[in-house]
């Protein structure tokens, strides 16, 4: 793109940015400005770095799949009083837990996730999707096959992830050898 | 609002209590399993109000717990017989991989907490097209029916206690449980062998699927049909092997099997 | 004011706007910021034409009850695009959430359907009424008294309702918050 082309990209990509109520995506923008995904991208990168480099009031935020106009957390305390957003209720321990089983396993069914937990999970999977974190592959009624779970758009958005890839790795998270080994000297000592 | 353990040798909240056993910081010898339900029930009957995630993860932890102590209880010793000794060993490691694969979910969810606080953070714009293009968008109902609105009502929906019992889900139409298994019958002798779910084809109903999963088991049981199934949710082929009912033995079929209890 | 608190007001500024659902006075501006209203006038003029110098995508508009962003007029092919572009925007499940509300609890007031979600929903709210399908009780416009929200004839057309008894029936939601917190008490821990 020449430099005036890439003005006028960058004008008509703040409007569209601004009237957008969701997260919007590449593929939407390219087809609103006549670009191609490529070039959609290339223009939000150069525009999200115009707005930090010159430190202004927001930013544009990659979440779930899309893009969107937010404002940093250091300015989100001095709006406590315009946004009065009242957050979500806070997650139990055992529904996040049941919750990185559907993130990191998904399609993932009733069973093998009750199998991991060690406890029937019925009641937090209710919960979990009915605040519409995960959902229930529909589009699969076959009797006698199990409802698969996944996560949803809205899961990425209140973690804050653009995409399922930007999950921290699991195996960073496996227990490091000398917990294993203790857990295993621990269960099994004396049996042999 | 952890429950908090307070066993001979032990005190603490219960969800720690496991880690610590591991990492050999309280001696499992020392630790009295009787001693510490007690004092769980006890403090169940403070509560008035049993809170099921603490009640949850006492079950988990004081059955993890029991099962530590026995095998340390027991003798060690082999069995003599490889075979008993290699399922031993298999069941052990199969034990040990779960652990640490809760483990890791476990500790990868406090991740998610952080991730979730972070984001939190970020107040979202929201923004929207005003006139004359707001009305230039496709109606934002199209598709949406009466059911889904009423079903996103679905996370406010709690039940209220001692509230009546909701009969919305049964068929109206009530199915004879014997009709169904009848004709799955009639319908097997005729094709010889087909899948469960071509047998199934023409069932509307949930409830006529289960009937017709029942009325073939029992079949099975009495080696009239063959089942197969490859693999895991794979197809279920079933084949007809026995000799064709008479209409008499048809029906004491039906009646053997409870089929036609519920007419 | 000095440079550096210019800079910083400016950007707070910018976040407010951001956030506001409404278009927002000077007067609640100033007290926010904690500015003089002189002061939080001056800061929308100077950012206003720092806009506009900067032929940005987006401008700062006075309307009658405050300012607030808006897309300026020679950008207006670019939001017929957007209205018009192949892939529609659906409706969020927040929103078809707040309907259900609005459609099952009417007449229901701004706050009543913040407590039942638990969050702050005027956005919601206003891109709903924008669309026509709930719409506030302009009969009571006394100052002071809270608006409330029913459902349109426009809202039964779209769903092929004849009249508001046609809904399904649901169960009783949102019952006294007491029984709500004790069978969430094992999902969730408190709130932020």
């Amino acid at each position: 793109m020449n430099p005036q082309d890439l003005a006028l990209t960058m004008k008509e990509l703040e409007a569209v940015l601004m009237v957008s109520a969701e997260p919007i995506s590449s593929e939407r923008i390219s087809e609103i400005l006549h670009l191609s995904i490529g070039d959609a991208e290339k223009a939000l990168e150069l525009l999200s770095d115009f707005y930090l480099r010159h430190d202004r009031g927001f930013y544009i935020q990659k979440v779930a799949q899309g893009y969107r106009y937010a404002v940093p957390p250091d300015l989100s305390q001095v709006l406590e009083k315009v946004a009065l957003a009242k957050s979500p209720p806070r997650l139990s321990s055992a529904a996040l837990e049941t919750l990185a089983i559907v993130a990191y396993r998904q399609p993932v069914s009733r069973s093998q996730i009750a199998d991991i937990r060690g406890v029937n999970s019925d009641y937090v999977l209710k919960m979990l999707a009915a605040r519409g974190y995960i959902e229930t592959d529909t589009a699969n009624p076959k009797p006698g096959t199990p409802l698969y779970y996944s996560t949803t758009p809205l899961f990425l958005e209140r973690l804050g992830l653009f995409s399922l890839e930007e999950l921290p790795r699991v195996e960073k998270f496996a227990p490091a050898s000398d917990v294993a080994e203790a857990l295993e000297a621990s269960l099994f000592e004396g049996t042999y | 609002m952890s429950y908090e353990v307070e066993a001979e040798g032990y005190k603490g909240p219960i969800g720690l209590l496991l880690s610590l056993i591991t990492s050999q910081k309280v001696d499992l010898w020392e630790l009295s399993v009787s001693g510490l339900v007690d004092d769980y029930l006890n403090e169940l009957e403070r509560m008035r109000v049993l809170d099921l995630e603490i009640a949850t993860e006492f079950l988990v932890v004081a059955s993890t717990l029991l099962e530590l102590k026995c095998r340390r209880l027991f003798p060690s010793q082999y069995s003599g017989d490889l075979d008993e000794d290699f399922a031993f060993f298999e069941e052990r490691d199969l034990l040990l991989a779960r652990l640490l694969e809760i483990k890791t979910y476990r500790d990868v969810s406090g991740v998610f907490l952080e991730l979730i606080d972070k984001a939190a953070k970020s107040l979202p714009h929201a923004g929207m097209l005003d006139e004359p293009y707001a009305s230039m968008m496709p109606d934002l109902l199209l598709g949406i029916t009466p059911e889904r609105l009423a079903n996103s009502l679905a996370r406010f929906a709690i039940p209220e206690l001692g509230d009546f019992v909701d009969t919305s889900h049964l068929p109206e139409h009530p199915v004879s449980i014997s009709q169904v298994a009848r004709d799955l019958v009639l319908k097997l002798i005729d094709i010889r062998q087909c899948s469960f779910e071509t047998l199934m084809v023409q069932a509307s109903t949930r409830f006529e699927v289960v009937v017709g999963f029942l009325a073939v088991l029992e079949l099975y049981r009495q080696a009239r049909i063959l089942i197969n199934q490859e693999n895991s949710l794979g197809e279920i082929v079933i084949e007809w092997i026995a000799e064709e009912f008479s209409t008499d033995e048809l029906d004491e079929f039906l009646e053997n099997s409870g089929f036609h209890l519920a007419e």
